[in-house]
């Protein structure tokens, strides 16, 4: 079996297609790495929840100050040409379709483009965040995720079985072995692993893959 | 990432016929003067924009900025809550004539939906209006015994706004009741297009004072010194001058 | 007949009602003068719809800044303290109920607290403004009026018959020739203007005066 | 119109058994630690206040601010967006014990529905949450062909908030994230308290630097250097201290 992405390979993969310039949310976890990955010569402006606009990396460890914090309550720094604002201003940047892209974990994604990333089912405590409102805002709204889960089956699925975050709302998603768009409730295979046949893919995905013109092998470098 | 234009007739080329447009400013405090003339510069040369649909809270005083707009027959309807005012004659004579459309609007309510068309909210329920004739034809209903409005969100192709500082970003600040609509129109405006009084470097702003965050500013073209609105009108000044 | 009460004089009696550190908004026009008549010792804070709280007196001719001005488009000045804000803000101190008094003007009052002064009909251009908005957002919503039209009309009526701004919203009236409040459908009589009998009043009123207690004499200096 | 009020204990005095509470901060930024452990010290002298509703956007971290709350078994009732974090244990705890409530909000929701308690706005219409288990029971309907989630305003009787600048009159700014929900939930209290960190005299806030106008703000009390949540936790903080 051919090797997988690495995370940090994935999130390599979608920040190249983060266009200058672009206003970005990247969800907790995982996907913050997204940023790390810009291109050289684009800038993109980094949105989080709690309000703030403009923010850059980590601080370095001691020099954290916690009333600048992103939504994953980690220490931030500032870019010059930052903005703070309030909760509800932040989600009608949100919600108002302000942002170009929002780029998310799931737990699965369905062909009709139905997200669930926030329950895995009635037990423990439930908590959801912005996440729900992120899936109806961002103009594009893209999954990182393994392409199967730690026991081996396919997040990849006709209907996603766990709790929705939202309906029809993802347009592509980033793999360990794929890039896949999401058009006309199905998923269209755009790049898959070098050295990956279409049938094996196929194999490791709970939904019919189409193909929408040629597939192309991803090109990431070690990250 | 540099929003800045050079021209403000650059900055105004895209607003295409039957353009919503929402316009900055109550009165004259706030009014976007030269990015309004720059239109009509536009219109004088071009024929277009014309049919445009405008949202502003008044309907222009004088013969300058948004009445000057209205005296060229650029504008097709009128979104406002006091078409009256001091010298309203140019939306005065165009309206009892039938030349122009009025939606008149609750200037709470027209506020609030204009933040809802930026905030991604497609309707809410006011108190404002029920059992009024403004209200008629709009949904009804009751929370907790008392009737409210539903009201819905309002959009705009393009917003032209008027702002004190603003850097590469889009990031700005106003001056005193400048302020006004023109944070929320800033949302609301699929393109916004701002004069800013002085462009300054990303940083030029403290981050806490930022009254609108560069994400809802498309277009800044710097205009220092730009007119007043009321200042223009004492001095009984028409746009395009009147040649003699 | 009686001397009625100039319109100054009716802000006046109106200021007396206002609390120490109540926020207010004065409708255009005759209710500005409210401001004038604060009692010594008290201190308003002063709302307009344009996003300023807190402002002052006029400035001097000549020295007004035309980015600084209320909702008439008068010039206005700052005190200390003083806060700007954007339209939406503006209304949800409106809307919100943050505003513990707004004295408006007024064409016609119902018994039932039904308030029409926007359009006197379907002639020329109609506006409308902040006035239905203040109406229902407002702790209390007074009305400051002569007692009848200009040609004789009563003013306080049984049913508007003008264009409604607001139902049930007025709780009390201050007019030339008295001071009344809006309880349960009924006006109830306070003060009148020394000298003048209740029937007298009564004629020149277009719904039923009730009494609720003794009804004292408007106490107003010459102002 | 002096709104400062000497000691914490004096500004937390009036909150009764069963309130609706509405706590400011996102995580330990803006949390107002002092305001939240002078309504514990009073539960301890006295038994009150208890059976809270505490509206914020997580449940808690370790055992200071609002885990130290639940944790004396003074809240009935959360509703916040992220009840899960680092180490929510107190929550947790009695959450599967089914000692505490808990309605669960989605982010941007919680946030339009404070803001519009505020607003005056009784209910209205968003995306979020359509077709999915938070839905549930609520009224859908469509506007140009999507569907879309009624949800309503949220108030509370009092505000508890952290501010950085406060004047007489309660005109407030913020420091950096630590905005969060605080401006929207001054709006939203009946009652809304305020701890700063430097109490000015009016006009040492510029006003157009203001972010909460004096008019959403009932009383100030002045906090130099207060405790910051997340600080408290990396050294494994208890409050009440823990006695040997």
């Amino acid at each position: 079996m051919t090797a997988k992405l690495s995370n940090a390979q994935i999130a390599w993969r979608a920040a190249q297609d983060i266009a200058d310039g672009a206003y970005v949310n990247l969800g907790i976890g995982f996907p913050e790495m997204v940023a790390k990955f810009q291109p050289p010569g684009r800038q993109a402006v980094f949105h989080t929840e709690n309000g703030v606009l403009g923010f850059g990396e980590a601080p370095a460890p001691g020099t954290e100050d916690w009333d600048l914090i992103n939504a994953g309550k980690k220490a931030i720094t500032l870019k010059p040409g930052a903005a703070f604002f309030h909760h509800a201003d932040s989600f009608a940047m949100v919600r108002g379709g302000h942002l170009d892209v929002a780029i998310l974990g799931a737990y699965q994604v369905a062909e009709t483009g139905d997200l669930a990333n926030w329950s895995t089912g009635p037990k423990g405590v439930p908590a959801v965040g912005g996440a729900m409102d992120l899936v109806h805002g961002a103009k594009r709204v893209a999954v990182l995720t393994d392409h199967v889960t730690k026991d081996g089956k396919p997040k990849l699925v006709e209907k996603c079985t766990l709790p929705l975050t939202g309906v029809g709302c993802v347009t592509r998603v980033y793999t360990s072995l794929a890039v896949v768009d999401i058009e006309d409730g199905h998923f269209v295979l755009r790049e898959k692993v070098a050295g990956l046949s279409f049938d094996d893919l196929q194999a490791v995905t709970g939904a019919k893959l189409h193909l929408g013109g040629p597939v192309a092998d991803i090109d990431v470098p070690e990250v | 990432m540099d929003k800045r234009i050079a021209t403000l007739a650059e900055a105004v080329a895209d607003i295409p016929d039957g353009a919503t447009v929402m316009i900055g400013g109550f009165g004259g405090s706030g009014a976007p003067i030269e990015l309004i003339h720059a239109l009509i510069d536009r219109f004088l040369a071009t024929g277009s924009p014309k049919d445009l649909t405008v949202i502003n809270n008044n309907a222009g005083n004088g013969h300058v900025g948004i009445a000057a707009l209205i005296e060229q027959g650029m504008v097709r309807k009128m979104v406002c809550s006091f078409p009256r005012s001091a010298d309203p004659r140019v939306f005065t004579d165009k309206y009892l004539a039938g030349q122009i459309e009025l939606e008149l609007v609750p200037q709470g309510t027209l506020a609030e939906r204009i933040r809802a068309g930026g905030a991604g909210i497609p309707a809410f329920f006011t108190p404002t209006s029920f059992g009024t004739d403004l209200a008629k034809g709009k949904p009804v209903q009751e929370f907790e015994g008392r009737s409210y409005v539903m009201e819905r969100w309002l959009k705009a192709d393009f917003t032209l706004i008027k702002a004190e500082l603003g850097d590469h970003y889009g990031n700005l600040t106003y001056r005193m009741a400048a302020r006004n609509f023109s944070p929320i129109m800033a949302m609301a405006g699929a393109k916004t297009i701002v004069q800013v009084t002085r462009a300054v470097e990303p940083g030029g702003i403290e981050p806490e004072n930022v009254i609108t965050p560069g994400i809802f500013v498309d277009a800044i073209v710097e205009v220092p010194a730009p007119a007043q609105e009321e200042a223009l009108n004492r001095a009984d000044t028409h746009y395009p001058e009147v040649q003699a």
